[in-house]
C-alpha cells in the first residue's frame, strides 16, 4: 500500500545513492518536482534511465547526480540541444557519465519486458544501424519457429521508478491520463515507486479501462500541485514552452547554469518555493 | 500565380505534397510535422497523423513544439501508451508513411542522428536515434526532409543511426528490413529519389530559382540527377496562405519561432 | 478504412471456407450474431481460435464448420461442459477436430506477437505442464542475456478476426469498453476484421485513453444490436445467465442441437429474426 | 456457536479463512471467487481480488458466474486487457496468492484440468488449461479448493496440466518456478498442506465430523497425516451468515443454483 509522504520525505526514504532511477514522462507528466529534490539532497552516482532525457536530467547531469545514463533521445524538445548532457558527454564536465543508447523502440519494449518480469526483449529493430556496435547489451535472438534473426533487449528494471500523475485518492491509487508514455510500465518494473500527483481526492472517479496504478503498486505517493512544471498535466496547465527555450540561455554555460540550480533549486526548500522563486505563474496565492 | 517564398517554405511544401489523402503517416517534430498537417489542411484531409506520443488520428489546431503536446491528445481518435505505439502500430506494420530529418545523410540515404566525430569522443553529441531506426525499418515508406549542405550530404557518415539503402543495389532487401525504405528526399533545393536498381539518390526534381551547380555545391558527393529531371512547382497561393496561417497560429499559440525544430525522430 | 455492410455481406465477403477465424471476447462481448451468420452461410473447414471457447464455438464446432481449434479453456463458465465440442473431440462429431491446446498467458501473448508483426512470443510458463509434450509448437528460446529458458510460443495471425464492440462511428472508428479482453490485439493481428457494433453513432465522445480501433484497422463494420447476447454488452444489456444454463440441455444430445440450429439459426434470416424466435426480452417491438 | 452446516460450506469457509487481510488473490471461477469474496465479505476486507478477465480490486456484490461478469468490471479499481493481466500482473510476480481447482490431482499437488484418459483419445474432454500453469508457477503462493474423492485424489494423473511440486523433494525449485507453489489443499473433509522437505500432501486438519478413515477412504493414494493434526474450527455463525447471504443475493441476482461451479482457473 502507498503511503502519503511529503516528497523530501519520500526523496529521503526511498532513493539512495548508486540507485538505478527511472524517471519517466513522454513530454506530458515530466517528474521535475521529484529531479530538483534529488538535487535539492545531493544525490551521487545515480544510473539513470529516461527515453528522452529532457530538461530534467539535464538538470540532473549537470548537478553532479549522475553516473550512467540509458536513454534514446536527448534533446530539448522543439529547442534544440541538451547543454549538461552535451558538456558531460562531450567533456567530462561535471563528471564523466557513461552512456548506454538505445532506440525508443527498444527502452519501450525494455520496460515492457521489465514489467512483464521477462529478462528480455525481441524487437524488430536495429536492422543496419550501428546502435548495437557501440552497445554490447543490444543483441540478437532466432526465433524457434521460423529461424528469422531479431534483435533482444535486456529488461529495465530500476530500482526505484518515479512518476507524476494527475490524481491519487486517499488511499493512495493512482489515476492518470491523456499522454501516457510508458509510466506503467516504468512504475510494475520496479522494486519502488515513487509518485507525485496534482491532487489528492476523496475518489478517482476513473472510466473503467483509464490508467490506474493500484496503490499496492506504488511505495510513495506526494502531493505536488504543477510539479509536472515546465512540463504540462493535462487537464491542469500547460507546457511552459517559454522555460524550454529559456532552458537553452541557462544550460549554456557552466557557471549560468550552476548560479540558476543554486538559486532555484538548491537555495530553496521545496517546489513552492522553486515556483516563487521562478514566478511561476500557477503558485498557490498561499505560498507568496 | 504565387507570392514571394522562402526556400522552407518550399520544402515543406513540397513534402506535404507527398503524402497522399488517406495515408497513415508517423510524424516527428519540426518540419515533418508542419508538413504533414499542410498537407492535412490541404489536398489530404484523411491522412491520418499518428505521433510517437502515443496520439493516433491527431488533428492539432496549432503545430506541437513538443512531440507530446496536449492538443495532440485532445485531438486524437485515441491515446495509447509508448510501448503500444511501438509495438502495434509502427513495428506491427500499421504505418504507411514515416517521415524523417538527420543531421548527417549518405547517398544511399542512411541517417546519422547520433555523433559528429568518433562515437566514443563524440565532437558534438546529437539528440540519438529516438524512434528512428524502427521508423526507416518498419514504414512501408519512408520521406526524408532535410536542408541541403555539404555538412549534412555527406560522403561518409559518422554513424549510421538508421538504415536507408545501407551500401546500395538489394543490400536493404537482402537484410530483410519490413518496409521498402526512403522513396524521397526533399530539400530546401530539390527533390531526390533512389535510383531504380542502385539506389543511389539522384535529383529528380530542382526547386524554382535553383541550379545544378547550386545543388552539387551543397552536396559532399558527387550527386547526380536523373535522366528526367523536373522543375518543382512552386508552392501554390493556397498552399502558401495555409501554411503562413499554421504558423501564425502557431506562433500566438506558443510565442514559438516558427523555424524551432528539433530532431526528434 | 471499414465499410459500413450488413452482417451478410459482411461473412460473405471476408469470412472464406478454410480461413483461420479468430472469434473474442472475454465472457464480455462475444460476436454470437457473426458466429450465427458463419453457419447460417454454411462456411467449412475453418481453423478456429479463441481462448474460450465458449457457446458460440460450441455451436461452430456442431454445426460442422471447423477443422480444427485453438484454444486454451474449453468450457460452459459456470454450468461445465461444451458438448458439442466434446462430442468433437471424443467421437469425431460430426467431424474429427484437430486441437491446438495452450495456455490462456500463452494465447494472450501470442495475440500480441501477432499484432506486434513478431513470429513469435515469449513467456514465463508452462514449466512442469505436460502441453509442450503435445502441441510441438510450444517451444523453448534461451535469453541472450542470462542464459535462462522460457517457453516461446508461435504468433497468432488469423485470416480474419470477428468482433462485437459497444459503438462505431459515422467513419467506422470503433470504441468498447469493460472487460476489454484480447480483441484489440485479435483485430491488429488479423488479415481482415469485421466487428458487429450495438450501435452506430454520429461521435464516439471516447475518454482519451479508451480502446479505440480506428476506422483504418478495421475492414467492415455492421450494426448488430444485441449481437453478443448470450454474452453481454457493457453498458446495453446483461447476459443471459438463463440461456448458458439452458444450452446445457439443448447441445447435450446430437439430435437436440440439431433441432435447434435448424429453427434458430439455419432457418432465420438474421439475428433479429433469432432474436424474436429466441423470443429474446430484447427484441424491438418494430421487429416482433 | 454454530448453526448446522453443510460440508461445501465447512470447505469454502476454510479455504476463505486461508486469504489473509491484504493479501492480492488471482482468483478463478467457482469455489476459489466464494472463497475469496467471503474473506472480503469477513477478516479480509482489504484483500485485492484480481479476475483474470482483467478486473483489478473488483468487489463484487453478488458472485460473478463468469469471470467476466458485468459488475466485476463496474466495481473494479481498473479493468486491463487479458495480455496485460497475465503480463505485467500475473507474470510480473504481483499475485500474492492464486486459488485453483482441479479435475484429479496427485500427492505432490499437481493437477489436472484437461482429459481424463490419454490426451489423443480421452475418455472425458475437461476445459484445459486456461491460466492455470502460469497462475500454478507465477502466483507467490497457490490455494487449491477441491472436493475429496478417490477419482480426484488419484494416485497418477492423466495429464499434468499445472505443476505442484512435481516429483516431490527439490524438485520444484530444480525447475526454477518463480512462486512457492500450493501452500494448503481445502476440501470438504479436511485441509492438507506439503510437506516441509517431501512436499508430499499431508493432512493438517480434519472439518468436524470427519474421521481419519473417512478422508483415507477418499484418497486414492495411502495419505499421510501430520504429527499435529488439528481439528478444524466449525464455521463461525458470522461465516454461515455471510456467505449464505452472498449466496442469496445471488441467487437472486442469476437466478442461479449456487452449486454452479465451472472448472475455469
Amino acid at each position: 500500500m502507498a503511503e502519503w509522504l511529503s516528497l523530501a520525505e519520500a526523496i529521503a526514504a526511498h532513493v539512495r545513492d548508486g540507485d538505478t532511477v527511472a524517471m519517466e514522462g513522454f513530454t506530458h507528466l515530466i517528474p521535475f518536482a521529484a529531479g530538483h529534490e534529488i538535487i535539492r539532497q545531493k544525490r551521487r552516482n545515480l544510473a539513470l534511465i529516461r527515453m528522452t532525457p529532457d530538461l530534467i536530467y539535464d538538470q540532473l547531469i549537470g548537478a553532479g547526480c549522475a553516473r550512467k545514463l540509458t536513454f534514446s533521445w536527448g534533446g530539448n524538445p522543439g529547442v534544440g540541444s541538451l547543454h549538461r548532457f552535451r558538456d558531460a558527454v562531450e567533456h567530462d564536465w561535471p563528471a564523466p557519465l557513461e552512456l548506454e543508447e538505445r532506440s525508443h523502440s527498444d527502452l519501450a519494449n525494455a520496460y515492457v519486458a521489465g514489467a512483464s518480469n521477462l529478462p528480455f526483449a525481441v524487437l524488430r529493430g536495429y536492422s543496419g544501424s550501428d546502435l548495437p556496435r557501440v552497445n554490447e547489451r543490444i543483441r540478437s535472438v532466432t526465433c524457434p519457429f521460423t529461424g528469422e534473426v531479431l534483435a533482444a533487449t535486456p529488461a529495465v528494471r530500476p530500482d526505484v521508478t518515479v512518476i507524476h500523475a494527475q490524481k491519487a485518492d486517499e488511499k493512495g491509487n493512482v489515476l492518470l491520463w491523456g499522454v501516457l508514455g510508458v509510466q506503467k510500465e516504468a512504475v510494475l518494473a520496479a522494486q519502488r515507486a515513487i509518485v507525485t500527483v496534482e491532487e489528492r481526492v476523496r475518489t478517482l472517479d476513473a472510466p473503467p479501462n483509464a490508467c490506474v496504478l493500484p496503490s499496492w503498486t506504488v511505495t510513495a505517493v506526494c502531493e505536488v500541485p504543477r510539479g509536472a512544471t515546465p512540463s504540462y498535466a493535462h487537464g491542469y496547465y500547460e507546457r511552459d514552452n517559454a522555460f524550454y527555450r529559456a532552458w537553452d540561455g541557462i544550460s549554456r554555460e557552466r557557471e549560468r547554469f550552476r548560479a540558476w540550480t543554486e538559486e532555484h533549486i538548491v537555495h530553496t526548500r521545496d517546489f513552492n518555493e522553486y515556483l516563487r522563486v521562478q514566478n511561476d505563474p500557477g503558485i498557490q496565492v498561499a505560498y507568496r | 500565380m504565387s507570392a514571394a517564398y522562402t526556400t522552407d517554405e518550399m520544402m515543406t511544401v513540397a513534402a506535404a505534397r507527398m503524402l497522399r489523402n488517406g495515408a497513415v503517416c508517423f510524424v516527428g517534430i519540426g518540419l515533418p510535422s508542419t508538413a504533414a498537417n499542410l498537407a492535412r489542411l490541404t489536398h489530404a484531409p484523411d491522412a491520418v497523423l499518428v505521433y510517437e506520443s502515443g496520439a493516433i488520428g491527431a488533428k492539432p489546431g496549432v503545430l506541437p513544439l513538443s512531440i507530446g503536446d496536449g492538443q495532440l491528445a485532445e485531438t486524437a481518435d485515441t491515446v495509447v501508451s509508448t510501448p503500444e505505439i511501438f509495438r502495434y502500430w509502427l513495428q506491427g506494420g500499421r504505418i504507411d508513411v514515416g517521415f524523417l530529418g538527420a543531421a548527417q545523410l549518405d547517398r544511399f540515404a542512411n541517417l546519422n542522428t547520433t555523433v559528429i566525430g568518433p562515437y566514443g569522443k563524440p565532437k558534438v553529441r546529437l539528440p540519438g536515434a529516438g524512434g528512428a531506426p524502427e521508423i526507416s525499418s518498419s514504414a512501408k515508406e519512408v520521406l526524408i526532409v532535410v536542408k541541403q549542405s555539404k555538412r549534412t550530404f555527406v560522403e561518409r557518415l559518422d554513424f549510421v543511426t538508421s538504415a536507408g539503402f545501407l551500401t546500395g543495389g538489394d543490400a536493404r532487401e537482402r537484410a530483410r528490413l519490413p518496409g521498402k525504405g526512403p522513396v524521397a528526399v526533399i530539400t530546401d533545393l530539390c527533390i531526390l529519389r533512389p535510383h531504380v536498381t542502385t539506389r543511389e539518390l539522384e535529383v529528380t526534381s530542382i526547386h524554382p530559382g535553383v541550379d545544378r551547380g547550386t545543388i552539387a555545391g551543397h552536396t559532399a558527393w558527387e550527386v547526380r540527377f536523373a535522366e528526367s529531371c523536373d522543375a518543382t512547382a512552386p508552392p501554390s497561393a493556397q498552399e502558401l496562405q495555409v501554411l503562413r496561417d499554421l504558423q501564425a497560429r502557431t506562433a500566438a499559440a506558443h510565442g514559438a519561432t516558427d523555424g524551432a525544430a528539433a530532431e526528434s525522430a
